[in-house]
């Protein structure tokens, strides 16, 4: 989320779109509801009426997987119609750059693309610049090559007619929601985004998300109280995990994992560390080698020197241009290729794409390691339906974990605020905390290479791994001060003009401060400040005030980065740093100062020419993107059909599917676009009662009575045809597998007409497993193929096709 | 006038070890002979803890029976900004996730290869072979250089997934030391 | 002949003496415990029965045994409680239990106003048991039909309750005499020739009749 | 000891159906769960139970202008001032308490489901185990500390509130307002007003096992107004007129004589 969810109540209209955030984020509709109260318009575009919908001003059906068309209709619609915040895009994004004469578009396809490959070469995806390297740009945005005439050249094919083909979505609803969303491109007017996985889940997962990205920066809405695009993120501490980087391409704090070509620590430094010569722009990333090298220093300690090269030679490096995604990851262990996994807190034989796929790898492992609460499918796969045990070889761990309210530590949610929680109670039996799990299995490793030696065993060795307390058990606080950052030598720094010592041993009092010489440490750069340098735990906070009324609590835990609540926040001001909207006013330059929410840092706003600097900092250019280079399918998102879908031919292009994706070509990934065996379009999701896989919510008397088998909606029409009736047992079949289900019977699911014919949508829940309860069914990922988003390897389990018989 | 959500679940300042509040036992109802819950929640310890499902990061209150040790309730933190004290069917439901449950794991268990059941063990044999075979299967497969002759240094298979559902210091635990053992398969819930 | 043994008939059998007191003496505690269910203020019935609970199933089980001596003395009775034409013209004289009169039809075993006793315990009995069985298992009736229960119930006990004071006091004080013939079975000739002359004459007309 | 009177609004307009409620119930008061199966609905259990006491009902309905709507009601005891349940339960389990709403107290309950179908809402519900009748009390435990019963207090979107009665009537009538005009206040219209208010989107004969005009059945005022003391009455007139009779017209001698001795 940019903005967090108490400030969903500032928004003036309410875009609820790849989400159910009344089911899924009934917290987060706590404040959208107060939105409402207020006056608010909230509107729902979903391919199904849910809670969401039925609490919301109106929904909009649309077929799955057809985000992208629906808001390249609305950018559209937005410029054609001159309904755009001229100033914030002219100042705040790079709408008025000269883009690259060599750029191109055509059918589909942006220039460089490589059909071998799959991919793009993206040298002519750039910007023209004056001799100093600084961008061209016409503010005008009159210029034919500036990135606002190709965007909206871009969108011009994006037509009513063409876009409700198809989408499915009737014109008039079209037009009302492109009206009444793009009114908050009025300077006094917010309109905020919702999105879940329902944008995630598919091949086109990222761009869906940039695509609304686009209208909100077109719609001058980002950085704003009651703005931005907000991800109601689905797990309590998937942002912390995400932050902390338990992921192949990035280390904590976002920092890129090494690839095989940059072999010393100078050629990581200088790839990763971007360059502006543009002096507006801030290029905050230009600190780059003080957050590396500070997080090496917390990986290795002492034996982190810079004669080693803070030991930048012991990370593994991955191959250039490979993932090793969860997709990835399944494919390889079904290949034979992983011989052993840990599994913590998930239950991929549940919750991965392609289930027979995914059961099929586990049984090729020789070791598996999980950890739980509660048993899940994944441990025990190796008894699972059609598994007989004296086959499989794998051995199994099954390690008792503590439950979150048996341990002290912190969780990020989705909104970026660190919350600190207490020890209730000690686990029950032999449960211990995943962190203790770690420390004490990482410390037997450790005493098995230093009695036995072994390849590579210095990263091992060296590993800092001194967080536990007298009794052996982990000390939390330990670790968070280690993620803060420690003073690893006596500093001498200026602060407030005033130079002062930082002793060693001291804690890092915020990221501004790293250094990449080895004297500071810090094992995750964003989360530097959640202590104070007096040992305060800020994210332990729990004060009430609100000095806005908007609902910043600033006092209340700790919110990275430095305590921001909103990020980009410059850009809710105009550029001599007066609130485009007084009503909501979050920050404001007044007598040389900012004062309101932490801004995006202390320079001046950008009309100052001399120190003055752009808002989104971040950014290399100090500018938002509406021309985003960086993603995989192309600058300007385009709408592809979903790996399978109803049409055989993409109306827009002769690019049917995602031409950047990675198809996967084991004998278990068979694909069936457009087939007459599989006539109807399916999506996946959860409810209020279950918790993705299910597995802690189905051992769960109370949410398992209200919500205890797998089901499947289907619209009265369907069920007319195919003669099934409310309550009946039916069977949910795909290419790859089928589900066993009850036929729920609604009128909250409805035909589609696309590209002039009927299309029938159909969904399960996928929070079902075979384990427990034993007559619930199993799991809906039967259904769904081994494909992801080109950028994020998001699997596709909102958009693939099924057929649906009685049984 | 509404009942407000804050009420004798106040908080003081200082949470946590320290957090019991007074013994302030009212007199007992004459329909009540034993303790009421909400007198028992009164002579509790509270910790304060957040919701483990979505990530609206609400707010909760475990009540902790002082002479059993266990927590004996779980609501909603009235003064948590986010959700003040409401809480969504899974949420209301987090006694459930409590040893109350008679499905919470216990034990270490085991399957050995090729066996048709589960072993109960202790720590520390676990800990011991999981290392074994952590190490056996690394130094088999350890990749110091690549096709190309550059070093890099990985494991390739051995992978790790999860956890989204943990607390930062553990996440942050994991990833280091999956890097120290050079994992490059590396994932967790971000995706799925 | 022992029927004239000191002058004394035998009006009753053992039978239905038992039936009489199984029936009079479950009515009796059901009416009892009854007040005891209805009446808050009658607390003392509980207490005395070891609490309303207790007391519900002491109600229950003794309904149960006026229910099944109900059919018995039914099937035992009835006969001899059907009408006659003679009953009008005995009910037009109110028995002769409320001014004086002269030309009461001569009776046989039961008068018209015992006979009338008789259909009324039959009649409410069936409706107070059956609205007790629904009573005692709601769940299991429609609710129409179990919320017209309890106020069946409630009427039913209201008739047999008066009634039974009634029938008390005619078979006690009101009718001297009388109350032998439901303990030692005897009444004297000349109570028999009061009450229930028809039946005597033909009685005696017939010696095989014990 | 009369105290103020409190009242649960519940808006069904805001209601998103989360279930929040119908835990936090069971969790408060400690109720277990049953097994169920699914019967094509999101609602389950399928209804009331002894261990469910409040239940959102999911309903599918399609309005008179075409418009479809998916109703969510919260149903529970809706602790009405005349209550049915209290004048005919036996035992006195079943009590108005203070705060106007109904209480039970088991220890009291002897079980004998009267309650039951004398409910014109239908809410109370019977345990074959402990052979007691169960239902919401309003959380009073709660309500005497000053505290939001266990629904109100986890109700994501303010669709359950508690407060005083006069408060919380106006409340209601300010939300029709602001709906336009396009909601249905219900709840302070009958029964002597219930403590559990509702603000409907839909005429109230539009929701499942809604009663559009609930009231003490007849047969339960006929029973306890008219029965029940007229048995007291008719058996004491009856045994008055006896005794009466006993001392105007004497008993009904038997002529000793008529026959005279063989």
């Amino acid at each position: 989320m940019t903005n967090h969810y108490i400030d969903l109540k500032n928004s003036d209209v309410i875009l609820i779109m790849g989400s159910n955030a009344a089911e899924h984020h009934p917290l987060a509709f706590k404040w959208i509801m107060r939105a409402k109260d207020a006056g608010a318009r909230v509107i729902h575009v979903d391919p199904r009426y849910t809670r969401t919908s039925a609490r919301c001003d109106y929904h909009v059906p649309i077929r799955s997987g057809t985000d992208i068309a629906f808001l390249g209709g609305m950018i559209k619609y937005i410029i054609e119609g001159n309904k755009f915040f001229r100033d914030y895009v002219v100042n705040y994004t790079n709408a008025s750059f000269l883009v690259n004469p060599d750029f191109s578009f055509e059918d589909g396809l942006f220039s460089g693309y490589d059909a071998q490959k799959r991919s793009y070469n993206k040298e002519t995806w750039t910007f023209q610049k004056d001799g100093n390297g600084i961008p061209l740009k016409d503010p005008t945005l009159k210029h034919p090559q500036c990135v606002f005439q190709l965007l909206k050249q871009h969108y011009s094919r994006y037509t009513l007619d063409k876009v409700s083909s198809i989408t499915g979505v009737s014109k008039e609803n079209l037009l009302k929601v492109y009206e009444e969303y793009s009114a908050t491109g009025a300077p006094d007017k917010a309109g905020t985004e919702c999105y879940a996985l329902g944008w995630t889940h598919h091949t086109s997962g990222s761009q869906n998300i940039r695509t609304m990205s686009i209208i909100q920066l077109l719609l001058g809405n980002m950085g704003i109280a009651g703005g931005g695009i907000n991800a109601l993120r689905g797990e309590p501490n998937v942002q912390g995990s995400t932050d902390h980087c338990i992921l192949y391409g990035n280390l904590p704090g976002y920092l890129k994992m090494p690839t095989a070509s940059l072999a010393t620590l100078e050629q990581y430094l200088t790839k990763n560390t971007p360059t502006s010569s543009d002096p507006q722009s801030a290029n905050y990333y230009q600190n780059y080698p003080n957050f590396f090298v500070s997080w090496l220093k917390s990986l290795y300690g002492d034996a982190a020197t810079p004669e080693n090269g803070f030991g930048y030679s012991w990370l593994p490096k991955l191959e250039d241009g490979k993932h090793y995604s969860q997709l990835h990851l399944f494919d390889r262990m079904y290949e034979g290729a992983i011989k052993g996994l840990f599994a913590y807190g998930t239950d991929p034989a549940v919750s991965s794409p392609n289930t027979k796929k995914t059961r099929k790898a586990l049984e090729k492992l020789d070791w598996l390691v999980c950890a739980n609460i509660f048993d899940n499918e994944t441990a025990s796969f190796w008894f699972g339906p059609g598994v007989d045990p004296k086959q499989v070889k794998t051995e199994v761990f099954l390690l008792p974990a503590a439950a979150t309210m048996e341990k002290e530590g912190s969780q990020s949610n989705s909104g970026r605020w660190v919350q600190w929680k207490y020890k209730a109670v000690t686990p029950p039996g032999d449960a211990i905390s995943c962190g203790d799990i770690q420390i004490r299995m990482m410390d037997a490793i450790k005493a098995l290479y230093a009695k036995e030696g072994g390849p590579s065993a210095e990263p091992i060795l060296n590993l800092k791994w001194n967080y536990k307390d007298i009794d052996g058990n982990m000390d939390v606080l330990k670790v968070s001060k280690q993620i803060n950052g420690y003073w690893e030598a006596d500093v001498e720094v200026t602060e407030n003009g005033a130079k002062k010592i930082m002793n060693k041993g001291g804690l890092v009092p915020t990221f501004g401060m790293l250094r990449s010489d080895g004297t500071t440490s810090c094992g995750n750069w964003i989360m530097s400040g959640s202590f104070g340098a007096d040992g305060e735990n800020k994210m332990a906070r729990r004060g009430k005030e609100d000095p806005t009324g908007l609902g910043l609590y600033p006092n209340w835990s700790f919110v990275w980065p430095v305590n921001r609540r909103i990020i980009y926040n410059r850009a809710s001001c105009d550029i001599n740093g007066k609130p485009y909207n007084p009503k909501r006013n979050i920050l404001e330059w007044k007598d040389g100062k900012w004062v309101g929410d932490v801004p995006d840092g202390p320079w001046p706003p950008m009309a100052d020419k001399e120190k003055g600097k752009y808002p989104f900092i971040m950014k290399v250019d100090g500018v938002a993107s509406l021309f985003g280079p960086a993603m995989a399918e192309g600058p300007f998102p385009e709408h592809y059909e979903p790996l399978e879908g109803p049409l055989a031919k993409n109306p827009l292009s002769s690019q049917l599917i995602n031409p950047t994706i990675e198809l996967f070509s084991s004998d278990l990934d068979q694909v069936a676009n457009a087939s007459d065996k599989f006539p109807y379009v399916c999506t996946t999701y959860s409810c209020t009662e279950h918790w993705c896989s299910g597995a802690l919510t189905r051992w769960q008397a109370w949410l398992l009575e209200m919500q205890p088998e797998l089901y499947v909606e289907i619209s009265e029409e369907l069920a007319r045809e195919l003669e099934i009736a409310n309550g009946s047992k039916v069977k949910v079949s795909s290419a790859r597998g089928e589900a066993a289900c009850i036929a729920m019977v609604t009128k909250r699911f409805k035909p589609f007409t696309i590209e002039g014919r009927t299309v029938h949508q159909v969904g399960l829940p996928f929070n079902y497993g075979w384990l427990y309860p034993e007559d619930g069914s199993d799991s809906t990922n039967f259904l769904t193929p081994t494909v992801g988003d080109a950028n994020t390897f998001c699997p596709e389990y909102k958009a693939f096709m099924v057929n649906v018989t009685r049984r | 006038m509404e009942l407000t959500r804050r009420g004798f679940l106040k908080l003081s300042g200082a949470v946590g070890a320290s957090s019991a509040l007074g013994l302030n036992f009212k007199p007992v109802n004459a329909y009540a002979a034993e303790l009421s819950k909400s007198n028992r929640i009164k002579s509790s310890k509270q910790y304060t803890t957040i919701c483990a499902y979505c990530s609206c990061g609400c707010g909760l209150i475990c009540s902790v029976d002082n002479l059993t040790g266990k927590i004996f309730n779980i609501e909603g933190d009235p003064e948590n900004p986010i959700n003040e004290g409401a809480l969504c069917a899974k949420g209301a439901g987090f006694f459930d996730l409590t040893e109350a449950n008679k499905h919470r794991l216990t034990k270490v268990r085991y399957r050995a290869p090729y066996s048709d059941k589960w072993e109960e063990k202790d720590w520390d044999w676990a800990f011991s072979r999981i290392a074994r075979l952590v190490k056996d299967t690394r130094d088999k497969d350890f990749v110091t250089t690549n096709a190309q002759g550059r070093l890099v240094n990985r494991t390739e298979s051995i992978a790790h997934l999860g956890s989204s559902n943990i607390d930062n210091e553990e996440c942050w635990l994991i990833s280091q030391s999956v890097r120290a053992m050079g994992l490059v398969y590396i994932d967790h819930q971000a995706r799925v | 002949m022992s029927g004239k043994i000191l002058n004394m008939v035998r009006v009753t059998d053992p039978i239905e003496r038992i039936a009489h007191w199984l029936l009079a003496g479950s009515c009796l505690f059901c009416l009892f415990t009854g007040l005891g269910l209805m009446f808050r203020s009658w607390d003392f019935i509980p207490a005395l029965l070891g609490g309303l609970y207790a007391t519900k199933w002491m109600h229950i089980f003794s309904g149960v045994v006026f229910a099944f001596t109900l059919i018995y003395a039914f099937m035992m009775w009835k006969k001899d409680c059907a009408f006659e034409p003679d009953d009008a013209k005995w009910i037009a004289q109110g028995g002769g239990y409320l001014w004086k009169t002269n030309n009461l039809p001569p009776v046989y075993k039961y008068n018209a106003g015992q006979k009338l006793f008789f259909w009324f315990v039959v009649v409410f009995g069936v409706l107070i048991v059956l609205s007790g069985l629904v009573i005692w298992n709601p769940l299991v009736f429609p609710t129409a039909v179990a919320r017209w229960s309890y106020a069946l119930h409630a009427l039913s006990a209201l008739v047999i309750g008066s009634f039974f004071v009634v029938h008390l006091y005619l078979g006690t004080i009101g009718n001297p005499g009388t109350f032998q013939a439901m303990t030692t079975g005897w009444c004297s000739k000349a109570w028999c020739e009061t009450h229930c002359p028809r039946w005597l004459a033909e009685r005696e007309k017939d010696p095989s009749e014990s | 000891m009369k105290k103020t009177e409190y009242i649960k609004l519940i808006d069904t307009t805001k209601c998103t159906a989360c279930r929040g409620c119908q835990v936090a119930c069971k969790q408060w008061n400690e109720m277990p769960a049953m097994r169920t199966r699914n019967f094509g609905s999101y609602q389950n259990p399928p209804d009331l139970q002894w261990n469910t006491w409040t239940l959102i009902r999911f309903q599918e309905h399609v309005d008179k202008n075409g418009d479809f709507k998916w109703l969510f009601r919260k149903d529970g005891c809706m602790h009405c001032t005349e209550a049915a349940c209290i004048k005919v339960c036996p035992s006195g389990a079943l009590y108005h308490t203070e705060y106007g709403t109904v209480g039970i107290n088991q220890k009291l309950c002897i079980g004998c489901k009267a309650c039951i179908s004398a409910c014109p809402f239908d809410i109370p519900r019977f345990n074959q185990q402990t052979e007691k009748i169960y239902k919401c009390d309003l959380c009073y435990d709660r309500l005497k500390d000053g505290q939001q019963p266990a629904c109100a207090l986890s109700c994501p979107t303010g669709a359950i509130t508690v407060g005083e009665r006069e408060a919380m009537i106006d409340k209601a009538y300010g939300r029709l307002d602001q709906l336009e005009g396009k909601g249905i206040v219900y709840g302070d219209k009958f029964v002597g007003g219930t403590h559990v208010m509702y603000i409907l989107s839909e005429d109230p004969a539009v929701y499942d096992k809604l009663p559009v005009k609930p009231r003490i059945p007849a047969s339960v005022i006929l029973w306890k107004n008219l029965f029940k003391p007229f048995t007291l009455i008719g058996m004491g007139a009856v045994a008055g007129m006896a005794a009466l009779h006993y001392l105007i017209k004497g008993p009904h001698e038997v002529h000793e004589n008529k026959e005279g001795d063989e």
